[in-house]
Parts: C-alpha cells; sequence; structure tokens
C-alpha cells in the first residue's frame, strides 16, 4: 500500500505503524463523572465499518508524524490523508 | 579535550571505507549532528545564518547543512565537528528552539560513484523504496532499510549519505556492502 | 531424429545435459522440455495420485506434467517445469514422484486401484480403528502424496529485493506488450516491460506469422534495438510479474542467475516490488486441452505448444502426429508441422463443417475417444457416427480454445466474465485502479488485434496520467477470425482427464455432482481441481464446462474461479530476500561491545540489542561461577555494566512537565530540577506499559527512560499523546537512545570511583543525593550526564557520555577503579542483583499486571487525569488480589524455577486452585539460596507462609516460603549512604 | 448414509450408484426455533451440537454464500490447546478433547491429526513463559513438555542452529496438537447436522434483524424473513457488519491475515513448528504442501487479500528458521477476514438482545476452536448458561475489568 503523506507524498505503507480507528484522537475527560463509560466506549468499542474508516497511521520510519488516514476496508482505496495534529486541533476548536 | 579515545560506530579507531567498482562508501566518523525543534507557535528559525529546508529537503551552507525531518524538526549536520559540543552551538544560535544532541545518535555513511549518478540510482534501487525519479540532489528522506529505519540524503547526482542507528551500524554497513557488491557481480 | 529445421536455437553450440542420470545433448534457446523432445524424449513426469507416466503438455509455464528436480545438492529445487528450465551445460535433472524407475514406477499400482480412490474418498474411510490413522493411514498417506522434494540441506545462493517504479508496467512481451510498451516508451513515459520468458516475442516467436510480410523475428529485432536506445525504458526479462497488490504495487521476480549453472557473484533471483502509476496486462493466453479417454499419454499435448516446439525449438514430439481440434487453431498447427516435414496422420475436428486448409486427411465432425501408449503415445481411436477405428499417430496436438490469462485482473478479487462469442472468461471492469488489458488477454488473440489494443491500451493508460502519447505506425498483420465451436470434452466411460497434475477427470466432477459438491469451489476442495503447481491453468475453465453441462446450467451461473497470487510458484527464498541466518534482523551492538568482547564477555540477544551476559574469567568453570562473582563484587566493591539500550527520549518545551504528568501514572510535573523519579506508565486500559525514570534537567527540559524492550513503543505512544492528544501543549520529543553510552556503576565504592573520573564535581552524599541527576564533564572535559539512581539496591549511579566514548570509559573506569574492586557485570548479574532487590522487570512488567500488582497501585494519582488511570479502577481490575512477593526455597537446597504455579499446600493441583506463579528466579550468593519473585494471590497477607511451587513440566514441586520481594536492604539505606 | 472402508470398496466396484448428496438442499421455513446465521465452521458445530448433544429441534443454518467459505476453508489447520490463561485454556482443551474423538461421532474423516506443535524458545525469558504456560496446560488436563536445545536438534536437525540470528534455545512441546483437514470438518458437521435434520440453507444473506420490545423475532435474509425462537451470529470476520444491523457495536475489529501453502513435496515437517522470533510457522498437509503463515496484515480490512510485505516477512521468517526450504515455491496467498477481539480472546455470550446470542472474536485462532465453540454455543443456546469452559468469554468483560489477554499487548487488536 502506499499512503498519500500531506507533507511528503506517496509512501511505502511499510514505513507506517497502525493504530487503528481515528476516534482514538477524541479521549474523553478522565476526571469527568462518567469517564467509567465513556472510556469503556473509546477503549474497546468500534464501528467497524466495511467502507470508509479514519484511521491512525504513525510514520515511524518516516517524520514520525501520526496521520489521519480516509480509507475503504472493502478496496483499501484511500481517500485521503491529513496530520493527525491538524485534525486534533480542529476538534479542539482550532485552540492554538 | 578529553584523554579518552573515541571510537567509530563500527567499532574502530579508523574509519572504514571500502570501494566497489564505482562505488565508494566510507563511514563519516566527524560528522556532527544536533536537531532541532520548533516550539510552539514560534517563527522558524535561521540559526547560524543557515536556511532550514522545507520536507523532504536537505540544504547546505556556512560548512554545514541542515535536512528536514519532520514538522517544524530539523537536524543540523557539521562535517569535522563531531569532538565539539556542537548541539551547544546550536542552542546558543537558536536558544528559543529545542535543541539536543545527535551526532552519537547516528552513523553516516556517505556513498560517492566514480560513474555519475548511474550506480547510484541502481544502489537505491536495492536499498530503499524510493522513487530516484523524485530525489534528486537536495532531497532527503528518512524510510525503511532492512528493518531499520534511515535518512538518505541526496548530497549531489553521484553522492549519497545514509545515516542510520549508531547501534546498528554493523548491519547497515551488511547491507549496503552485501547491495553494492552484487551490483558489481551483476 | 525429431529436431526439425529453423528454429532460434543455436546449432553451433551444443551444451550437454542429463536427465535420470542418462546424458543427453540440446543447444542455446532450448528449454530442458525442447531439448529432452530433441533426444525423442516424451517420458518426463508422474502425475500426483496415480503415478500415471506423464509427458510434456505445454511449452509454457502452464506445464502440469513435465516437472523434474532440476540441479543437485543443496540446489536441488522440486517441481520445476522443464518447459520453464534454460538448457545451461550441464544441467541435471530428475524426475520425481516416483518409486523406482520413471518407466517402472511401484506406485503406479495407485492407478489399477484408482476406482477407490475417487473424488473425497478419504473423507469416508481411514476412521478405524481411531488409533490407525497416525500410525498407518496418513504416513502411508504422506509418502505415496507430494511431488518433488527437498534436500534438507541450507539453500547455498544469494537473493535480492529491490525497488522499482515506473508511469507504465507492461506485463507480457508478446506482440501486444510489445505494441504497449513501444507506444509509451516513445512517448517519454518510464515504461517497464516484464515478461517470464528469456526471450521476448510472446506466441510471435512460435507462430509463422509475418509481420509486414517479413518473419516477426526481423521486427522483434529491430523493435529490440530501438528499445536498447530508450533510456526511459527498462526491459527485464526472466521476469515474472506475480501478483498485483494494493495502490499499483507489482511483485515480479527476476530469475537473474537461473540459466547459468551457478549464479557466481551474482544472486540467483531479485525480488522486485515495481509501484506503476498504470499497468497494462498483456499476458496471452493459455490453450484448453479436451478430456477424451486416456488423454494424458505421453505424446498427448496442447496443440499451440506444438507449434512452439516447431516454430520456435525445431523440434516435434513425434515423426508422425495428429490433431485434435474444435476450431480452426488445430489445422495451423497441421500446416506449420507439415511445412517443416512432420506427417500428419490426420485432424480430427469436432465440428461436422470443418475444411482441411491443406494436404491432409481431415476427420470431420469426429473426436479422438481414446488413446494407446502407456509410456508414449501409439494410436488413437476416432469415432465418427458412432463408429471407430484406430490410427497411429506418435502425439496429438489438442486445441480446445485459448483462456485469456486474466489472473492479474483478478487479484483484486475481480470477477473475468464469460463471453459466449469467444467461448472464453475475459476481463471484467472490476480490474485493479489504473490496470488495462490487451492482447490475448483481453480476448484480442490475432496478431493485429494483439499489436493494436496494445499500442491502444498505452494510450489509454498514459492518458489518464497526462501523458499523451501517439500510436506506433505498427506492422501489417494477420488478423484472421479464428472459428470455434464449443466443445468440451468426449463422452465415455473411461477416464477421461480434466486436472493431468492432481488425477482430476471428468468422472470425478461428475461424482462431484451426484454428492451435492456443486459450489465451485466445493468441486475444487473436494476434487482437488485446480489445487497443483499449475493451479488449474489448463484445467479450471474445463471443469466448469463440464459441471455447466451436468447441472444444465451456463458456465457464468456455474461460477468462475478465484485467482489469487502467485501467478506462478515463487521460490520461498526470493520472497525471504537475502538477508536470512545471522543478517535475518538488524544486530544492535553497545557501545562497549568492542570491549566487552577483549574482555572475553559472552553475549546474548536481548531483542534487538546483543549485550554481555557475562564475562568468564580464567578459572571459572561454569556461567554461574562467574556470576556469583560479578554479584558479589558488586555489593562489595563496585561493579560496572552497559545499559545503554534503556530507552532515552528527551522531552523539550515549556509544557514538558504537564506532558509527563498526563503520560505517566504518577506526577512529573512537581519534579525538581536536578532530580530523578521512578515513573510508571499505563496503557490506557489500565493495565501497566512500562516503568523506567524521568530526570529533569531544566525546567523545560526532561529525559525520560525506558525498558530496552518498550524503547521504540514507548516513544510512539509519547508521539501519540503529543500529536494526537495534546497537540496543544508546547512539548517537542526526540530519542536519544543511541546517543549516549551509559554505564551503571553500582556498589559500595561507586562514588569512590565516579570522583576519580569526574572533573570537578560535588558527588558528595550531600551536594549529589540519591535520585539526583546533572550535566557536568568527565575525564578532562568530556561532557556526561550523571544520575544517582540504583537497580541493584547498592549505593548507585548511570554516567552517560557521548557513544563514542562508551568503550574507553568503561576501560578507564575498570583500570582506574582496579584497586576498589571494579568488576564489570553482564546482563546474568544484572538480573541477579535486580530480583534481590524485588525490581520489576520485563517477566513482571508482561502486559497483564496492574500498578496494583506490582504494588504500586497507590502511584496512580487520582488527583491528575493520566493515561490509564480511568480503566485501572474497574471492578475486574481492583478485584485483582495478586501480588508482588519474594519466594525462597523452605529447604536451600530445592531449585526456584520461574513459570512454576503456585497452590496450597495440600490443594489439588489444577486451573481452579492456581494462585499464582513465579515470574523470574536466579541464585543469590547474597543468600546461597535460589530466589524467586511472583504474583501470588493475597500475597501481602501470605508473608511467612509456606506455598507449594509446581512445575510438572520439569517434575519439580517445591515448598517456597512467601517473603518481601526485598531480599536486599529492604529498608533502601545502601542507597541513600 | 454410514461412510467406511467397506463401503468404498462396494462403492468402487459398483461404480458410486449409492454416494449420494453430502447434505439436502433444503428450501428455507418460514420459522425455525434456532437460527444459526454463519454456514462456517463454528455455526455448523453450533447447529450440529444443539441437535446432537442438546436435542435442538426446527434448526437452520443461513450462509450467505457456500457453506465452509469463511475461514474454516482457508486457516492453516493448526489444532492446539497450548494457552496460558485460564480463561482460554480449559476451553481450547475441551475442544482438543471434542477434536479427539469428533470423526467417529459425525462420521466422517476430518483428517486429525495428532502430530505435535513445537513452539520454538529463543531467550530465558521466553522460557520462562513457556514454562509457565506448559505448566497451566498441565493444570488443565492437558499436555506438555519443555524440550531443551539438544531435544529440538534431534527432532528437526536442519533447522538453522548454526548461523541464526536468534538461536533456538529449546521449545515447548504440545504432542496432542497437530492439524486438520479445513473442509473436512466443515462437510463433517453439515453432514452431520443435515442428517439430525438441520436445514443448511446457502445463497441466504440475513440482511437484518426483526427486534421487539428489546426482542429478537427473526432475521431478514436475501430469501425472506424467516420467525426464530433464538438467533445466534458466529460470522467470524463479518460479526461487526452483522451486529451493526441489530444496533451493536462490538469490541471488535476486522483485519486481514494471509495464509500460505508452497507447493507439494515430499515429507519434510512432521508436526507444527513455530517461529516466535519472526513471524512465522508452519506444517505439512497430506498432500506434500508446506502450508504456513505469519501475523496479519495490521490494518482494518474486509477485502480478503492481503499484502506483499507481509508475504515477505513470513517468508523472511521461514527462510531464517528453515534455510532448506528456499528451493521450494510458494503456490498460493490467500487473505481472510478475521474478528480481531479488543483482548485477542473470543466472545460466546448474550447480547443486550434476548433472543440474540453471539460467538465472534476469535481473532486468527478459530480453526482449533471449531469443536468447543460450537459445543458451548450449543450450551448457551439450548440453556442460557455459558458452558463451563466458556465461562470468562463475556461481553462484559471489557467493561468490568476482567479480560483475557494472551499476549498481554492491551486494547489493540492488531497486536494480538
Amino acid at each position: 500500500m502506499l499512503i498519500p503523506h500531506p507533507l511528503l507524498g506517496l509512501r511505502d505503507a511499510q514505513e507506517f505503524t497502525y493504530l487503528g480507528d481515528a476516534s482514538l484522537i477524541h479521549r474523553p475527560d478522565g476526571m469527568a463523572e462518567n469517564a467509567a463509560e465513556t472510556f469503556f466506549d473509546y477503549v474497546y468499542l468500534r464501528d467497524n465499518p466495511a467502507g470508509v474508516h479514519r484511521e491512525l497511521w504513525f510514520h515511524e520510519q518516516g517524520d514520525r508524524s501520526w496521520l489521519v488516514v480516509t480509507r475503504d476496508t472493502t478496496t483499501h482505496e484511500i481517500l485521503g490523508a491529513e496530520l493527525a495534529r491538524d485534525v486534533a486541533l480542529a476538534a479542539k476548536g482550532g485552540a492554538q | 579535550m578529553t584523554d579518552l579515545a573515541p571510537m567509530t560506530a563500527l567499532g574502530g579507531s579508523l574509519a572504514r571505507a571500502q570501494s566497489f567498482g564505482a562505488l565508494a562508501i566510507a563511514e563519516n566518523a566527524d560528522l556532527a549532528l544536533a536537531s532541532l525543534a520548533q516550539r510552539r507557535g514560534a517563527a522558524q528559525p535561521v540559526p547560524m545564518g543557515l536556511a532550514l529546508p522545507g520536507p523532504g529537503l536537505w540544504h547546505a551552507g556556512n560548512g554545514m547543512a541542515a535536512f528536514w525531518t519532520g514538522p517544524g524538526q530539523w537536524m543540523i549536520e557539521a562535517p569535522g565537528r563531531a569532538a565539539e559540543d556542537f548541539a551547544g552551538a546550536v542552542k546558543q544560535a537558536a536558544p528559543e528552539c529545542s535543541v539536543t544532541e545527535q551526532t552519537d545518535a547516528f552513523v553516516a555513511f556517505e556513498i560517492a560513484s566514480s560513474a555519475g549518478a548511474a550506480p547510484i540510482l541502481s544502489l537505491l534501487a536495492k536499498l530503499v523504496n524510493i522513487d530516484a525519479a523524485g530525489f534528486g540532489p537536495g532531497s532527503a528522506t528518512r524510510t525503511g532499510l532492512e528493518h531499520m529505519s534511515v535518512f538518505v540524503i541526496r548530497r549531489a547526482e553521484d553522492r549519497l549519505a545514509v545515516i542510520g542507528m549508531r547501534s546498528a551500524a554493523g548491519s547497515i554497513w551488511h547491507a549496503l556492502e552485501s547491495a553494492a557488491a552484487r551490483l558489481q557481480g551483476e | 531424429m525429431s529436431r526439425l529445421s529453423g528454429g532460434l536455437i543455436d546449432r553451433s553450440q551444443r551444451l550437454s545435459f542429463t536427465f535420470d542420470g542418462k546424458s543427453y545433448s540440446g543447444h542455446p534457446g532450448d528449454t530442458l522440455a525442447s531439448a529432452l523432445l530433441a533426444n525423442d524424449v516424451r517420458l518426463m513426469g508422474r502425475s500426483f495420485k496415480y503415478h500415471r507416466p506423464r509427458g510434456v503438455v505445454s511449452s509454457g509455464s502452464e506445464e502440469p506434467n513435465a516437472l523434474v528436480e532440476l540441479r543437485s545438492g543443496a540446489r536441488q529445487e522440486p517441481n520445476t517445469r522443464a518447459t520453464m528450465a534454460e538448457l545451461y551445460d550441464g544441467l541435471i535433472a530428475n524426475s520425481q514422484n516416483r518409486v523406482g524407475s520413471l518407466a517402472f514406477d511401484l506406485l503406479a499400482v495407485n492407478d489399477l486401484a484408482s476406482p477407490f480412490f475417487a473424488a473425497g474418498f478419504y473423507y469416508k474411510t481411514f476412521m478405524w480403528p481411531k488409533a490407525f490413522w497416525e500410525k498407518l493411514y496418513e504416513p502411508m498417506i504422506r509418502k505415496a502424496a507430494g511431488l518433488g522434494s527437498l534436500t534438507k540441506l541450507a539453500d547455498p545462493d544469494d537473493y535480492d529485493k529491490g525497488f522499482l517504479h515506473c508511469d507504465l508496467l507492461v506485463i507480457g512481451g508478446g506482440a501486444a506488450g510489445l505494441a504497449a510498451a513501444l507506444t509509451a516508451a516513445r512517448a517519454g513515459a518510464r515504461v517497464i516491460l516484464a515478461d517470464e520468458d528469456f526471450r521476448l516475442g510472446g506466441r510471435l516467436m512460435a507462430e509463422t506469422h509475418t509481420l509486414n510480410d517479413a518473419p516477426a523475428g526481423d521486427w522483434i529485432a529491430a523493435l529490440e534495438a530501438e528499445f536498447d536506445a530508450l533510456p526511459n525504458l527498462r526491459v527485464m526479462r526472466r521476469t515474472t510479474v506475480f501478483g498485483a497488490f494494493d495502490h499499483g504495487i507489482y511483485g515480479a521476480v527476476e530469475r537473474v542467475s537461473d540459466h547459468l549453472a551457478t549464479p557466481g557473484k551474482a544472486v540467483r533471483q531479485t525480488l522486485w516490488r515495481i509501484t506503476a502509476k498504470r499497468i497494462v496486462l498483456a499476458a496471452g493466453a493459455t490453450e484448453r486441452h479436451i478430456p477424451f479417454a486416456n488423454n494424458d499419454r505421453p505424446g498427448v499435448m496442447l496443440s499451440g505448444a506444438m507449434r512452439t516446439y516447431a516454430n520456435r525449438y525445431a523440434v516435434s514430439p513425434a515423426n508422425r502426429v495428429a490433431i485434435f481440434t474444435n476450431g480452426d487453431d488445430g489445422h495451423r498447427t497441421a500446416l506449420d508441422l507439415m511445412a517443416k516435414g512432420v506427417e500428419i496422420a490426420g485432424v480430427i475436428d469436432t465440428r461436422t463443417e470443418a475444411k482441411a486448409l491443406g494436404k491432409y486427411p481431415l476427420f470431420a465432425g469426429a473426436v479422438v475417444s481414446n488413446a494407446k501408449g502407456r509410456l508414449g503415445l501409439k494410436s488413437l481411436e476416432i469415432t465418427r457416427d458412432g463408429t471407430s477405428h484406430w490410427i497411429e499417430a506418435g502425439a496429438l496436438g489438442v486445441s480446445g480454445g485459448w483462456n485469456p490469462n486474466v489472473h492479474l485482473a483478478s487479484h483484486h478479487r475481480g470477477r473475468p466474465v464469460w463471453d459466449e462469442a469467444s467461448l472464453a472468461f475475459l476481463p471484467g471492469t472490476d480490474l485493479p485502479p489504473g490496470m488495462v488489458v490487451a492482447g490475448a488477454a483481453a480476448g484480442r488473440g490475432t496478431t493485429h488485434g494483439a499489436l493494436t489494443s496494445g499500442a491502444e491500451a498505452a494510450v489509454a493508460a498514459l492518458g489518464a496520467i497526462g501523458i499523451t502519447a501517439a500510436l506506433p505506425d505498427l506492422p501489417r498483420a494477420e488478423d484472421a477470425p479464428q472459428a470455434q465451436s464449443a466443445f468440451w470434452h468426449v463422452p465415455g466411460k473411461a477416464r477421461a482427464w480434466v486436472d493431468f497434475q492432481n488425477d482430476v477427470t471428468v468422472k470425478d466432477v461428475k461424482l462431484a455432482r451426484q454428492e451435492n459438491m456443486v459450489p465451485v469451489e466445493h468441486l475444487k476442495r473436494w476434487t482437488t481441481l485446480g489445487m497443483a503447481t499449475d493451479q488449474g491453468k489448463t484445467a479450471n475453465v474445463t471443469a466448469l464446462a463440464v459441471m455447466a453441462e451436468l447441472t444444465g446450467k451456463t458456465i457464468p451461473q456455474t461460477g468462475t474461479t478465484i485467482f489469487r497470487p502467485p501467478y506462478t510458484g515463487v521460490s520461498l527464498a526470493v520472497l525471504g530476500g537475502g538477508d536470512t541466518g545471522a543478517h535475518f534482523r538488524p544486530r544492535r551492538l553497545t557501545p562497549t561491545h568492542e570491549w566487552a568482547k577483549s574482555q572475553g564477555a559472552v553475549f546474548v540477544e536481548v531483542g534487538q540489542w546483543m549485550r554481555a551476559q557475562y564475562f568468564p574469567r580464567k578459572g571459572e568453570t561454569t556461567w554461574r561461577e562467574t556470576v556469583d562473582r560479578e554479584v558479589l563484587a558488586t555489593r562489595a566493591g563496585v561493579g560496572l555494566c552497559d545499559v545503554t539500550t534503556l530507552g532515552k527520549v528527551d522531552v523539550q518545551g515549556a509544557d514538558a512537565g504537564e506532558f509527563l504528568n498526563r503520560i505517566y501514572a504518577n506526577a512529573m510535573a512537581s519534579l525538581k530540577v536536578g532530580m530523578v523519579r521512578y515513573g510508571l506508565m499505563l496503557r490506557e486500559d489500565g493495565h501497566a506499559y512500562d516503568d523506567g525514570t524521568c530526570a529533569r534537567l531544566a525546567e523545560d527540559h526532561y529525559v525520560v527512560t525506558t525498558t530496552t524492550a518498550q524503547a521504540g513503543p514507548v516513544y510512539r505512544h509519547m508521539e501519540f499523546a503529543r500529536q494526537c492528544l495534546w497537540p496543544e501543549l508546547d512539548v517537542q520529543l526526540i530519542s536519544t537512545t543511541d546517543a549516549w553510552a551509559q554505564i551503571s556503576v553500582a556498589g559500595p565504592n561507586a562514588r569512590m570511583l565516579l570522583e576519580r573520573i569526574v572533573d570537578g564535581f560535588d558527588i558528595s552524599n550531600e551536594g549529589f543525593p540519591f535520585m539526583a541527576c546533572a550535566e557536568l564533564t568527565v575525564c578532562n572535559g568530556l561532557r556526561a550526564r550523571l544520575f544517582r539512581i540504583s537497580f541493584s539496591g547498592e549505593l548507585a549511579y548511570e554516567i552517560a557520555v557521548p557513544a563514542r566514548y562508551g568503550a574507553a570509559l568503561m576501560g578507564r573506569m575498570v583500570e582506574v577503579g582496579a584497586d576498589l574492586g571494579a568488576t564489570p557485570y553482564g546482563t546474568e548479574a544484572l538480573g541477579v542483583l535486580r530480583i534481590e532487590k524485588g525490581h520489576a522487570a520485563g517477566n513482571e512488567l508482561n502486559g497483564q499486571t496492574t500498578a496494583q500488582m506490582l504494588g504500586m497501585g497507590k502511584m496512580v494519582s487520582t488527583k491528575k487525569d493520566s493515561i490509564g488511570a480511568v480503566m485501572s479502577r474497574r471492578e475486574g481490575m481492583v478485584a485483582e488480589t495478586r501480588t508482588l512477593v519474594g519466594l525462597m526455597p523452605v529447604d536451600a537446597t530445592e531449585p526456584v524455577t520461574a513459570g512454576s504455579h503456585l497452590f496450597d499446600e495440600g490443594a489439588a493441583q489444577k486451573t481452579e486452585t492456581d494462585l499464582g506463579w513465579i515470574t523470574s528466579a536466579c541464585y543469590s550468593p547474597h543468600l546461597a539460596s535460589g530466589i524467586g519473585l511472583g504474583f501470588l494471590a493475597n500475597g501481602k497477607d501470605r508473608i511467612g507462609q509456606v506455598v507449594i511451587a509446581a512445575n510438572p513440566l520439569q517434575g519439580q514441586s517445591v515448598r517456597m516460603r512467601v517473603v518481601s520481594p526485598h531480599f536486599v536492604d529492604p529498608e533502601g539505606g545502601r542507597l541513600r549512604d | 448414509m454410514r461412510f467406511s472402508g467397506f463401503r468404498v470398496i462396494k462403492e468402487a466396484l459398483t461404480g458410486y450408484k449409492g454416494w449420494g448428496p453430502l447434505w439436502r438442499n433444503p428450501e428455507p421455513q418460514p420459522s425455525y426455533d434456532y437460527i444459526i446465521v454463519g454456514g462456517g465452521g463454528h455455526g455448523l458445530a453450533t447447529a450440529y451440537h444443539l441437535a446432537k448433544v442438546f436435542g435442538g429441534k426446527r434448526i437452520a443454518v443461513l450462509e450467505r454464500g457456500w457453506l465452509g467459505q469463511g475461514n474454516i476453508g482457508r486457516n492453516t489447520t493448526i489444532i492446539r490447546s497450548n494457552y496460558l490463561l485460564p480463561g482460554n485454556e480449559p476451553f481450547y482443551e475441551f475442544s482438543m478433547k471434542l477434536w479427539e474423538n469428533m470423526e467417529q461421532e459425525f462420521n466422517f474423516n476430518a483428517m486429525v491429526s495428532q502430530r505435535g506443535i513445537l513452539n520454538l524458545i529463543h531467550t530465558d525469558g521466553q522460557r520462562d513463559a513457556y514454562r509457565r504456560r506448559g505448566n497451566a496446560m498441565r493444570f488443565a488436563g492437558a499436555d506438555s513438555e519443555l524440550l531443551d536445545h539438544e531435544q529440538v536438534r534431534a527432532m528437526y536437525p536442519w533447522l538453522n542452529f548454526e548461523n541464526a540470528r536468534f538461536p533456538i534455545k529449546g521449545g515447548l512441546m504440545q504432542r496432542r496438537a497437530g492439524t486438520a483437514r479445513h473442509d473436512g470438518v466443515a462437510w463433517g458437521y453439515a453432514r452431520g447436522a443435515d442428517l439430525l435434520g438441520v436445514d443448511l440453507i446457502q445463497n441466504c444473506e440475513v440482511t437484518g434483524f426483526r427486534i421487539e420490545n428489546g426482542k429478537v423475532l427473526g432475521v431478514e435474509t436475501s430469501r425472506g424473513y424467516i420467525g426464530a425462537g433464538k438467533v445466534g451470529v458466529a460470522v467470524a470476520g463479518m460479526s461487526g457488519k452483522v451486529m451493526a444491523k441489530a444496533g451493536m457495536r462490538l469490541p471488535i475489529e476486522t483485519h486481514v491475515l494471509q495464509a500460505f501453502v508452497s507447493e507439494g513435496l515430499k515429507p519434510f515437517i512432521d508436526g507444527v513448528i513455530t517461529f516466535g522470533a519472526g513471524h512465522f510457522y508452519v506444517s505439512q498437509s497430506d498432500k506434500g504442501g508446506l502450508v504456513f503463515g505469519g501475523d496479519i496484515d495490521g490494518y482494518n480490512s474486509y477485502a480478503q487479500r492481503g499484502n506483499l510485505p507481509v508475504i515477505e516477512d513470513v517468508a523472511e521468517g521461514g527462510m531464517a528458521l528453515m534455510p532448506a526450504i528456499g528451493r521450494a515455491r510458494l503456490l498460493r496467498a490467500w487473505g481472510g477476514i478475521m474478528d480481531m477481539s479488543m483482548d485477542g480472546s473470543p466472545i460466546i455470550d448474550r447480547t443486550p438482545i434476548e433472543g440474540l446470542y453471539l460467538n465472534a472474536g476469535w481473532c486468527y485462532g478459530g480453526f482449533k476452536a471449531t469443536p468447543a465453540s460450537g459445543y458451548a454455543f450449543a450450551h448457551l443456546l439450548a440453556t442460557d448458561r455459558p458452558h463451563e469452559t466458556a465461562r470468562f468469554m463475556r461481553l462484559d468483560r471489557f467493561e468490568r475489568g476482567y479480560v483475557i489477554d494472551e499476549k498481554g499487548v492491551g486494547a489493540q487488536p492488531n497486536l494480538h
């Protein structure tokens, strides 16, 4: 597979380490009242779609960026890739 | 100056060098390295007057060079300055950055061709999954090589540097040596 | 005399070779198969199940019969297709899958018993008596099965891997592929043309068709000259593209030296990973045979292969040859052979309206219904309108139509589509992205069709990536429609082979139908159809057609087979690449490796690292003796150990403290500059992840250490936290593991030793207390880092210097500390020291344990959010009562063995009563007893009690006293002195 | 019809006239007491045991394609019970005992062959861990032996002992482990179930569940609605997709695992060998092919095909361990989709929806579990209580903190 790195172009997927669903970016608040429930959901439950999947890849043998890659799990077609850091910052309201 | 005697990454007192037909591979034991990372929200620095290159690039100037290693991160190279506290010097030049000594974190191998670019390209094809067509002089990237991760720098049409983990120097040498020797056998 | 005139062989040179020990000769340009035929050898192998005598069927990689063991000794290579083995001088080949000689295979008795061996028979028997399966039936079956043999000797050859990139990959160097490559290369695109053959041309070499009214060879030669001058075109002969993988990556094997006796300095084969923007598949087509009774006699072969042998290799399998065909194609063979002086016994054409195209006997509307000649075809039975007669023939060419080679087009699970007009499966629309199919593979099998479709495919493929290519002037070529009528098999009661190698007959397909094994995958699995080394290239479509006929369905309703990589067999050695053996994985050496070697150290693999395990001295006879000495020397004087392998991560930035607070279960932001703290990391699921120390060198600068094993994962995890979880924090990370040689200096004399090398730095207990750290210089100005931390329980430090000075520093410390008892120690002593002190390591931190089990439950702060904190409070984890304890045998002479399980005395020992296990064990010279660490249910409450350490695996059962895990200095006084 | 050697001879001499369909092709009934979704190994074994052991009647197995088309038809055929944890080991040992008697029971030769499995040891730490495991096996009633370097060498002298990156220091041996002919297992259970009256319905895809008031009433299928008393789902890699139709998210990800077979060779390897320092395990089939595999590809996938790097990785491991296989050829590679659970262990449990039961999370280890999985799932369906050996394989263990994590890698399915 080839991963379209947003800064470096197409890169051999072997340079990357796969983690899983990009929802792992959205870590719940561990000090909240309902943390037990939200963390169970966060750590263990997955949509596991047969189709478009947003997922985390780490460019371990490259620039050490975490990427959010959008990929179809039925065809392996890659629909896009972003720096996970940008995705995470956007989710936090663009807080700089 | 310390009275301890340094040892090269390959375990010798002298750097190793060997030729394979048109290709010469040499351990560069005197290369100083320091990493430099931008602090959050800070402007991109110009340490010691060296313009820092963008993603995938290497740039030389002022007797030094720099290559991009990640978003907001570079490696600064200084030939011949391995014995110095080079990171200290970089930190002084870029006090607002995070600077880390990396000289001995890596082993550098300089590969030169006496027959132009072709042997370099053949070697690249056997070593790493980099499309040589888009990897002209001034390119630098990190990639996998025989289960290791290395920086590959195209210093010139006929010159290449492979920089990898110092502790794996022997394995990297073995990979380079085997590939070069087999090219010779073809 | 089977050599004909002409052909692409070099008659000026003679190559000698042996087959089954007998010497023959051939010429450069021959394959083993063509050379054997030229020497009148028709019998080349035996079938898989019935051990039927077999001859060569094809002239290419689809060959099911002529499989040999090529070469000898460690280079012996089983199941090599004689049709693909290029002849070289001194070639040695042997037939396989036989007991006795090839002509008198004792296992041919299987053929006589064949009624008992019908499809699926073994599922129905061999069940009684039960014990007989492994003892009798199965060994018998295993011996009889299999094909060629491996020698159990290591493959002596070298192999390479490499990476290529191109705009267009052209797979197949026949008419279509050549036209595609020419078109694309002239347009300036980066092109790779790969063909499995050693010569370009594909079927152009096998036919007598002209191009621009001249022999096709002329055009190929001109083209090759032009190719040589195009730097943007890489022609790869002897290269099989075997698989289409994701995103335009194709696997290809180049047989660099397989045509030579030995590879010499080069490699035998190279595995290429080709990344192509676009692909033209021009893999040609494979001819089908037509099953009839005894159609597997040596001498019965594909009609197109017969043409290849005649035109390319100048050989005919016999002097008198017949053709059995369902279309015009068979007649071509007759004409070509006649032109070379071979006698045509007749063309048997299933079509009643068939016309002879030359002066040969024609049997129109007839079939071949039987064949005689066990070791080589002698005669054929021809049946027309219910009457039969026999004719003499030494070979029969069978032409049942052509199957496009759509394999690579289907590697992404695309389904080929049945085309009734051409009676073939054509590539569907669900091709791998970027692929265009051309030539016979796309059903455009005439020479003109192949050339034009190849060129058009290149234009279209390049157009899609913005490269404009022009159609070249293509040579004038034949474009005759090939009339053909569907005819799949000759009905009859005797066995008619569908799959030659695996001995699947029409009867087996019928039986599968009768037993409701109708879905094509059931058919395949029940009969083993298409599962032989040829993967059913010549069998599958025919079998589908037979099944369709039986069920009254159409062929597309019956199904298609799924093609999977590899297209043809790929040697495991080339897939495994060059570096195996000692270079299977990188070897990381510590900075003191060379020094340790000079001291006679014994090394041990620790993940990627090689570490000194112990340093034997003269007179020491066992490793234990050495280790005991190293441990005692450390506790009594000072020990030195290279601990560089521990991961080191440099953490900088204004928010470094806050960041580490969230990474570690315990607090790090509150750590004072110049101090070190032990830290425990949890995984987000609440289990212990890694431990180590965290040193604060400056307000905005920490150095984190990890365990050796987890250095990579922890760094990745920290980058995840930095980039994905808390990108708003100002933190920068970089690994510095290799940058610093780090040496542990442990023992009561540690300070005295260090005082001799530091440059005027106060390391007194007051000036540099337990858990202090500093940047300083040693040995006259060498920059260094000093940490006062202890893994051994002794007064201890770790000193770090730039890695290139590691060996020198170690040597210096041993030298200046000689009077202090300075002793290098290895990982064994390191292990003993830490077990004596009760420090958890890999055996305890195995990913299944919790902070609570490690006795560190209280370290998990409830005042802050940190990774894993929430999940560590789940019911099941809180309820866990096993805790880390020390264990000592009641009788000190008894062994303590890690991996023993703990039980109450007198309890029945089973899963339900299991109380825990011993994680680590060693002999403690300090206590003169074996000791262990272990996890024990309610461990804290059991201190002082006796439990049983059961190790039935090794027949051990030892009474153990439960003690504190801190065997040495439980109060920690030594650390702080 | 009963199969036997005598019968095979008789049929051979009389033109096979007596051989009939191995199972019927029934039309679906309007409703069943039990519907098993998934005609793979686990589904077929469940139906068989439900009918045979628990007296279940009116049972149907619904299969989207052909029987045994999933992982039962493409795996490396290994059976073993060499697990560590109490949540797993008794279950797999129960499975092992069922394997040992299944063929005589369902009258079909599935070629269960106990030629042993050898897990190689390369470090002292690994030896400690394997000793712990081997002892755990003993306490659960399984067999295990710890071999030293010399014992391994005596068994397989041609492994790479001389020039190995990771020297072989010994091995954990389970002699009762081995292989079974995967298709034969599916067919044996299918035929057995059919003979007990189970309707095996092929080409019948479940497209939805009819659920009212938190109770399942039946399933919508490509062949119409079918009512059900209880519905058991055993669809392996499709678990996420199928259970989503019932509105459930699972602690499961779907991944691709590749398996490989070489061309046929004369007997070379007797038992199963696993090489822990690389990613490689191998056995040799009765037909002569080396059957081997390694790690999963590592990314979520439903595509049923893998990529080249894993093929290379597995071959590298193979070459490192046994350089004598270099000149054998890879014949076929195929990818199956795996229901990788968050702790690497399976789930056999009720769901929050009444009447809907789940059998999933087998990762790439489902084949060896086939008999016990079927038995335990049938037990659960019939009695609403978990089978003794499967009592830890609960769906709520993740929330409650009772994970069964053999590898100790936590909630990351691609590492299990």
